[in-house]
């Protein structure tokens, strides 16, 4: 228990993609699954940003005096995780494209009844 | 590369195939022609091979010690391959007159000759490996003359005949992979190859051994492993007689000669008991496959149940392990094939004829036909066992080959299922001959060139008889390099 | 030589500039002499360096001569090369194929589009092999994802959205574990450099053997969705059987190895051999996963109407050999692995594109109307004969060579037990690929009015897939040459 | 070397004859018949003139390879007699089958078997080699079997079926001796085992009693003789006859080789078979008196004399070194058994050829009027039951005395019985003979009144004229044939010679006596009991109809029950694979038929939330299949929730697997 209070941003990312998920796996409204995705991608941002953050260190964003090594967060995971949003994004636009097709096709975006009516 | 030659007999009857499906012949009698030259000059040329050279070896593609596409002519080999060489020029010449009564001949002869290069070839396997290969390349070949009529019935059977031969074949392949894992060769050798390795894993022997047998012996037709035979009786006659004289079936007990005296050794056999457990299966073959024959009313359909008790018996001679049961069974292995081919031959030939295929439907056929049904008599009798006809040869080294075991039971069990076997073939003649009704005689005598394969064949099977030292110094010539 | 150093970059630049190109050349013939000419000269070149390779061994590439933690680097060793030859020429001989075909599936204002995706597919996938980051391997992941999807979507039918969907969101969380693992591995590490992460793991892996384990995990799973690991092939049957068939051919013998490709440098150019047999519980996982793909999958086939999802399963079926071998967890089980991804690229494509063309001509899709077939295109179904015989493992086909080499793998791995396993595969194999031969070959009743090569494609088109067969033809005679040099190339991975 | 050939030329000429008379049957009956009576003929002229030679020393013939072991043949002055009577019968039934067969059906193929059956019956005798033996016995069994079922009607399979079963499991059984016999002392040939055998423990018992059995079947001995009675009246009638008097020898020929050569007489064997010959004489004759039909009754009359036979055989063994006059008898008897038998038979087949019928009631009174028909019968009956002045009277003597001498030897109680089934047995043999006497040549009947006088020919005459002429003259001469006899006491390890005087007050009585009880069976029991009044008539019925028959309440129901039994068994294991797939298959079926309420709530659960497609069908039926939720189910496995679903217990299995 203690763990997970000293580790709260694993804990919140941990929770937040447990949130993604589920709303992921219940949902049967797409729209509602894509949001799901995108909070399980956020999670997994919040995680990886939260292993480059050191408490109490700045930014990589020299002010100034140049503080050294010691004294600025490691900043490769924000790096990489801009990238990671850029790919989430366009993963997102894409599927929302899709479902817009599919709502073109369908009329619905419900996955329930679009099961139904294919199975009819 | 000389002895790159022995691919000739095995590659020649298959290109001749493949060329035949090419071009196209003006009539059938051209056709026939190139058929039987085919099959013809590659008999001779395998007799010229054989009359060079006795031993001679080829590895056409060699990967490693297992992958080894490798070709070797020895003794046994040259048994095999005569006998089917030989048997398939009769079955050419009474197809040619046969086929066009059934159809889509040019499909059949296509895949005849394929198949006859196919069997070649399993006659001179040089290891394990290229044995399988040529063994599922015989399912595949002869498949399609298995559903020549393409009916449903057909189709349905053929399903079953390639569900069994290639859970048989895979089982051979796992016992194959096991053997090379223990011992890094696959390649026959007489008395064996297990022989140097120490017993100390005997049960995994045995339980490869019966892998492999089981395995094998689904083409051998090893009950409970039979039932795809009967059920392929809906293929036309020369197919039938083919599946069960030459080709498909002796491959099985070929490949199971090949396993037991050439990878493991029959020392090593007596050691791990393999044979004791099989040798029930055998036995059950035996009295099953004659016991149900009785039941079945289609001549065909006895006659295959026939061919399993008889293969029962060649069996039988592989698994007693000892010289006189090894002679009964190659011989048997000859003469079971001329005896059985002949009466499908006389079968077909009434079913060409009048299209009677039913024991009840062919009452007093022997009067109407009485060269064929004197050919089947005489068959038939033979099968039976009965002196001075070869099946009796073969019967009698079998039961000396029991007796040797100290076994008075296999003795007895050949003759009961001899019993049987005159039970389920002499009614047959009997309504053929006497049929106690007098009605008009039409002589339905088949063609010619129908007649003269299964008057030729009769002779051999009486010559054989007469005279079985022809083929036995052969066999007890091979027996004594493996047992 | 040392230009040749240069080609994998090269290879990919060319393949994605050539992309953006494509949608500026409004005619479509240009386009698709664009896209064949591009991959064609990749596969020229990856000819090159696998030669370059085969001779001077492994080498890496530092792209935009950043040195190695910072910056991106590419490893080439024989297994790459092979791969990306693997990768490139089959790739072009299914856009070769395509160009005959694909205005029939699809509509003609969107060619120009599938072969901008075809060229950035291929080029992603030959980023997920070539690069030694991982990070940079996420972002190839996730693109190849994209232009998957986008492949699939091409046709715009309802069936494809929707299996599109299913694939993009399933695939999308996928790579979200991958991330996942990355971001645990980097925590640990702090580096995305798998031969530097090798290096500090080895030191320190003790002290987080939970991270290690969750990665793995996260990892397997992550890039099993992506690889149609049974049970996570849930996607596969719908994405593969309703895209085109070209589309259906490079997703199944491409798209789907090149995952695995990343798993195995996972496991052993990250991981290393040292920490993964810490664990034998996951290779062991691995192992009955994939046994139970091989079965399973088989059975599902068995199960199906329609032609295009039998060999949609039976690729599920063989993916399950493929993490069969990688679960044998021994040097001869990984050869086979890399054999029979060889071997299944080529003939499963060759498989996809026969169907392909049968659909196409008859516009039939379930099995009972493709009966007789064999009457009306001979030809066409020779070759698929041919295929399918080989995915039974008839001997002297590759399909048997490998098959065979993963039951010496299983024996010499002391799990002789899992021999039975493969050959019980084979025989369900068996048992739906038959069918199809023997219903369109033979049978009275499906063959009346039929008349003989009425459907027939004509040779050019056949070529393609003529090809095919003859280069699996080729793998299984000279298997005993490129599993030498498989074996090289695992030995230095 | 002229002989060895000439041994060859005795074998083949009659198979190679039978081929020939078949093609030139095919052209023109008369010219086959001549072929046929020539060829016969010619075969006993050959056979006649080699006796000097064979006197003086047995041919021996050896031609190797054929069938493996080689052909081995001999023929020495034992053989001969065989060889001789054979030829002769077959000589006069030939001429005698010209006549007979006139009006029968495929006639071709009778000759072309009756020849067959010749060459074989002499092969069997002139074999020294026990495989040679058996392959020319089973010939003669199939080439028999032609013969027996010539009618071809229903009754004529039926006892073909009998006749070709048995002859085959015996064939089956001999052969198994064989095996064995091999097996343990390498070698078939006849000389060499009866040296080999002496050394064989008790296996040579179980050995001597296969074959024995197998020749037995031939020799109809009890229990084996079911066929003799019904393939007997079967077969025409030339053909019953060389049944009932050469056939039936190469069965006692085989046992003979066995018991006496190949055993040296032993004891226990010897005493067995002098067992089954009491019964066998005895069972006979007493089922004779009850039969109607006279083929039946004489074949049953074969099986009581057979009983004589192997008495003889028997008391060979159990003589010892005293056996020369049991030796005598046997072979005695065996010739003219031959010879009076095969009288009576063609006697019987007269009538049969003019009223095609058997039947004593039928044929009653038939014969009243046919004088030389009445005295070749007669000849033919003095001659069985020993009347002096005719052969029986002289082997019967002989081997009554053989008898004797053993009784005197081991003054055994139980010869006393074996003296009184003797004369019994005798007694029968007056008896059913009388009966038929009786009934046909004495008996008055309406019908018949000395019509049909011009059926009979001469070629039908005369064979019957030259048996009665040489029962007679042998019966006045007896030492003719007891010199002849002489060569074969080596043979037998005797070594006494004797010159016995038959026509002594002793023998005349005690062959009176037996009459005189014959008299007394046939007046006291047959008349009485078996002739009863019907309409007027007198009628001959057959109580033993009822009674148990071997045949069908032993043979048959066993045999039955054994092929039901294992047929069972075997169809069970047929199918057996493809019965398990099927059973499984229709399982799964019935299975996915069964009906379930409402898709339960496990399934529901499983999609967590209740999915709307699951009760697609609008609720219309409470019920559905098992199948029809195997369809939704997998309808709703192929979603993308599912997939998401999979996905997330995959997560939670792997990472807590590897991690716990």
């Amino acid at each position: 228990m203690e763990k997970l209070l000293t580790n709260y941003y694993e804990t919140a990312s941990i929770i937040l993609f447990g949130v993604g998920f589920v709303t992921l796996l219940l949902h049967s409204n797409l729209i509602k699954k894509i949001i799901g995705m995108n909070i399980m991608d956020t999670a997994i941002f919040l995680f990886f940003i939260s292993k480059g953050y050191i408490y109490g260190k700045e930014a990589p964003i020299i002010r100034g005096v140049h503080k050294g090594i010691q004294g600025y967060i490691n900043p490769v995971p924000t790096a990489l995780m801009l990238t990671g949003i850029v790919v989430a994004v366009s993963i997102t636009a894409f599927a929302l494209a899709l479902t817009i097709k599919l709502y073109e096709k369908y009329g619905t975006v419900e996955l329930d009844e679009i099961m139904r009516i294919r199975g009819e | 590369m000389k002895n790159s030659l022995i691919l000739f007999p095995i590659l020649f009857p298959q290109i001749a195939a493949l060329i035949m499906g090419i071009i196209k012949f003006k009539n059938n009698k051209r056709r026939n022609i190139y058929i039987g030259t085919v099959i013809v000059l590659n008999l001779v040329f395998i007799i010229a091979l054989l009359s060079t050279n006795q031993s001679m070896d080829f590895h056409l593609i060699k990967i490693n010690n297992l992958l080894d596409i490798y070709f070797r002519i020895d003794k046994l080999g040259i048994l095999f391959v005569l006998l089917a060489s030989i048997l398939w020029i009769f079955t050419a010449f009474y197809s040619f007159v046969y086929m066009p009564h059934e159809g889509k001949e040019k499909r059949f002869f296509l895949y005849f000759m394929l198949t006859l290069g196919v069997t070649v070839g399993i006659a001179f396997s040089g290891n394990l490996f290229t044995l399988y290969i040529f063994y599922e390349y015989l399912t595949l070949a002869t498949f399609p003359l298995v559903i020549h009529s393409g009916s449903k019935e057909a189709l349905r059977v053929g399903r079953k005949y390639l569900i069994y031969s290639f859970g048989g074949a895979t089982l051979a392949l796992l016992g194959i992979i096991l053997i090379f894992t223990l011992t890094n060769s696959v390649t026959f050798m007489e008395f064996g190859i297990l022989q140097g390795l120490t017993l100390d894993n005997k049960d995994l022997l045995l339980i490869i051994y019966m892998i492999m047998f089981i395995g094998f012996g689904v083409k051998a037709a090893l009950v409970p492993l039979h039932s795809w035979l009967p059920a392929a009786m809906v293929a036309p006659t020369p197919v039938s007689s083919l599946l069960h004289a030459v080709a498909v079936v002796k491959s099985g007990i070929f490949a199971l000669i090949r396993v037991s005296y050439f990878i493991f050794g029959s020392e090593v056999l007596y050691e791990i008991r393999g044979n004791y457990y099989i040798s029930i299966l055998v036995v059950l073959t035996i009295l099953m496959g004659s016991l149900l024959a009785l039941h079945q009313d289609n001549l065909k359909k006895r006659l295959a149940y026939s061919t399993v008790s008889q293969l029962g018996y060649i069996l039988l001679g592989i698994v007693l392990l000892n010289e006189e049961s090894l002679t009964g069974g190659l011989l048997h292995l000859v003469n079971h094939a001329v005896i059985k081919i002949t009466l499908f031959f006389c079968v077909g030939a009434i079913y060409f004829m009048t299209e009677k295929k039913y024991i009840n439907e062919i009452k007093g056929i022997g009067k109407e036909m009485p060269i064929t049904m004197g050919c089947f008599a005489i068959s038939a009798i033979s099968l039976v066992g009965i002196p001075p006809t070869n099946g009796f040869v073969s019967k009698w080294y079998l039961a000396l080959g029991g007796l040797e075991e100290n076994k008075i039971l296999f003795a007895v069990i050949l003759l009961v299922s001899a019993m049987l076997t005159a039970g389920y073939l002499l009614p047959i003649v009997i309504t053929a001959f006497f049929p106690g009704e007098e009605k008009k005689i039409i002589k339905k005598e088949p063609p010619l060139s129908m007649l003269i394969p299964i008057v030729t064949l009769t002779a051999i099977v009486v010559t054989l008889g007469l005279f079985p030292n022809i083929v036995l110094h052969l066999i007890e010539d091979i027996v004594k390099g493996i047992v | 030589m040392d230009v040749a150093k240069n080609f994998p970059l090269v290879i990919i630049l060319i393949l994605f500039i050539g992309a953006f190109i494509m949608p500026l050349l409004k005619n479509k013939i240009y386009n698709k002499a664009f896209s064949l000419m591009t991959i064609g000269i990749s596969s020229v070149l990856s000819l090159i360096t696998l030669v370059y390779v085969n001779r001077y061994g492994t080498f890496l590439y530092r792209v935009g001569h950043w040195d190695s933690p910072w910056g991106i680097e590419l490893s080439i060793g024989i297994l790459e090369a092979i791969m990306s030859l693997l990768l490139t020429s089959v790739a072009f001989v299914i856009s070769w194929y395509s160009v005959y075909t694909i205005e029939k599936e699809i509509k003609d204002n969107k060619v120009c589009f599938y072969y901008t995706l075809i060229n950035i597919l291929v080029g992603a996938l030959l980023g997920i092999v070539y690069t030694n980051d991982l990070f940079n391997a996420f972002v190839f992941i996730e693109v190849s994802a994209i232009a998957a999807c986008g492949i699939i979507v091409v046709k715009d039918k309802k069936e494809n959205i929707k299996a599109t969907l299913k694939y993009l969101i399933l695939s999308s969380v996928g790579s979200g574990l991958v991330l996942m693992g990355i971001a645990f591995i980097y925590s640990i590490t702090g580096n995305l450099n798998m031969t530097f992460i090798n290096k500090e793991l080895s030191q320190t892996f003790m002290a987080y053997e939970n991270s290690i384990l969750i990665s793995l995990g996260l990892f397997t799973i992550g890039l099993g969705i992506k690889s149609a690991m049974y049970p996570l092939h849930v996607w596969l049957p719908d994405a593969h059987s309703n895209a085109p068939s070209t589309s259906s051919a490079m997703l199944s013998a491409l798209v789907l190895k090149a995952y695995v490709i990343f798993y195995i440098k996972i496991l052993y150019r990250m991981f290393g051999e040292e920490i993964i047999s810490q664990f034998p519980i996951l290779l062991f996982m691995v192992l009955i996963l994939g046994s139970l793909g091989m079965i399973m999958g088989s059975i599902l086939a068995i199960l199906q109407k329609d032609i295009k999802r039998v060999i949609a399963y039976s690729s599920v079926a063989q993916m399950g050999y493929i993490f069969f071998g990688i679960g044998l967890g021994n040097t001869i089980g990984l050869v086979s692995t890399f054999f029979h991804i060889l071997n299944h690229a080529i003939i499963k494509s060759a498989l996809f594109l026969t169907v392909g063309s049968m659909i196409e001509k008859t516009g039939q899709k379930k099995l009972f109307a493709l009966k007789g077939i064999g009457k009306e295109m001979p030809i066409t179904l020779g070759l698929f004969t041919v295929s399918a015989l080989s995915m039974v493992g008839i001997p002297i086909l590759p399909g048997f060579i490998s098959k065979f080499n993963f039951a010496i793998g299983s024996i010499k791995g002391g799990k002789s037990i899992f021999v039975v396993v493969i050959l019980i595969s084979s025989l369900l194999n068996a048992l739906y690929y038959f069918p199809i031969v023997i219903n369109g070959y033979f049978g009275e009743e499906n063959l009346e009015g039929k008349v003989f090569k009425s459907k027939e494609k004509t040779i050019k088109e056949l070529m393609p897939i003529l090809v095919l067969i003859i280069a699996a033809l080729i793998l299984g005679a000279s298997s005993n040459k490129i599993i030498e040099m498989i074996s090289n190339g695992v030995e230095v991975f | 070397m002229i002989y060895k050939n000439t041994i060859i030329a005795i074998l083949l000429l009659p198979m190679l004859g039978s081929l020939i008379g078949w093609l030139i049957g095919r052209k023109s009956e008369a010219y086959r018949d001549t072929f046929n009576i020539l060829l016969t003929g010619a075969e006993f002229l050959i056979i006649n003139l080699i006796f000097k030679r064979i006197a003086t020393g047995p041919v021996e013939l050896f031609i190797p390879d054929i069938m493996g072991i080689g052909l081995s043949l001999k023929l020495d002055i034992f053989r001969y007699i065989f060889i001789w009577v054979t030829s002769l019968i077959w000589f006069l039934t030939t001429i005698y089958s010209t006549q007979y067969l006139i009006r029968y059906k495929n006639r071709n193929r009778y000759y072309a078997f009756f020849m067959l059956t010749l060459g074989s019956t002499i092969g069997i005798f002139l074999s020294e080699n026990l495989i040679n033996l058996f392959t020319f016995f089973e010939i003669m069994s199939f080439t028999s079997y032609a013969l027996v079922i010539h009618d071809e009607d229903e009754y004529a399979h039926e006892a073909g079926r009998s006749y070709i079963s048995m002859a085959i499991i015996g064939g089956l059984i001999l052969l198994m001796g064989l095996f064995l016999l091999y097996d343990y002392l390498g070698t078939v040939d006849i000389r060499p085992l009866s040296m080999a055998m002496k050394d064989l423990g008790n296996i040579k018992y179980l050995i001597s009693a296969l074959l024995i059995i197998g020749f037995g079947v031939k020799a109809s001995i009890v229990p084996l003789h079911v066929w003799l009675p019904k393939a007997h009246p079967a077969a025409p009638t030339p053909a019953s006859a060389i049944l009932s008097g050469i056939l039936v020898k190469t069965g006692i020929f085989g046992i003979i080789v066995v018991v006496s050569i190949m055993m040296n007489g032993d004891m226990v064997l010897s005493t067995v078979i002098l067992i089954i010959g009491f019964i066998n004489m005895f069972l006979g004759g007493f089922l004779a008196m009850f039969q109607r039909n006279i083929k039946r009754i004489l074949a049953y009359s074969s099986m009581s004399q057979i009983g004589y036979i192997l008495m003889g055989i028997g008391l060979i063994g159990l003589l010892k070194e005293h056996n020369a006059i049991a030796v005598y008898a046997t072979l005695y008897h065996i010739f003219n058994h031959a010879l009076f038998k095969v009288l009576l038979f063609l006697c019987a087949g007269v009538i049969y050829m003019i009223l095609h019928e058997l039947s004593i009631n039928a044929i009653r009174g038939f014969g009243k009027h046919k004088n030389i028909l009445k005295i070749l019968f007669l000849i033919g009956l003095f001659a069985i039951i020993g009347m002096p002045g005719f052969n029986g009277f002289i082997s019967k003597t002989l081997l009554h005395e053989a008898l004797a001498e053993a009784h005197h030897m081991y003054h055994n109680m139980w010869f006393n019985v074996a003296e009184v089934i003797f004369t019994i047995s005798s007694s029968f043999t007056v008896a059913y003979l009388l009966k038929i006497f009786v009934a046909v040549f004495m008996e008055k009947s309406d019908k018949y009144k000395g019509q049909y006088k011009h059926h009979l020919k001469k070629r039908a005459m005369i064979p019957m004229v030259a048996l009665s002429v040489v029962i007679i003259y042998i019966g006045l001469r007896p030492n003719i044939i007891l010199k002849v006899l002489e060569g074969t006491m080596v043979l037998f390890n005797a070594h006494e010679h004797i010159e016995p005087h038959f026509y002594n007050i002793h023998n005349i009585k005690s062959s009176m006596i037996t009459i005189g009880f014959g008299f007394i069976i046939f007046i006291g029991f047959i008349s009485r009991y078996l002739r009863k009044e019907e309409n007027g008539e007198p009628v001959y019925v057959n109580p033993s109809l009822k009674w148990f028959s071997l045949e069908r309440h032993l043979y048959i129901p066993v045999a039955r029950f054994l092929y039901r039994s294992s047929s069972m068994i075997f169809k069970v294991i047929d199918r057996g694979i493809i019965n398990l797939v099927m059973y499984v298959s229709n399982s799964l079926k019935a299975l996915s038929g069964i009906k379930v309420k409402k898709p339960s709530k496990a399934i529901e659960n499983l999609k967590i939330k209740k999915p709307n497609v699951l009760v697609r069908k609008n609720n219309k039926n409470e019920f559905t299949t098992f199948s029809d939720i195997l369809e939704i189910l997998r309808f709703n496995l192929n979603s993308l929730m599912y997939g998401v679903f999979i996905l997330a217990i995959m997560i939670i299995v792997v990472l807590g697997i590897l991690v716990f």
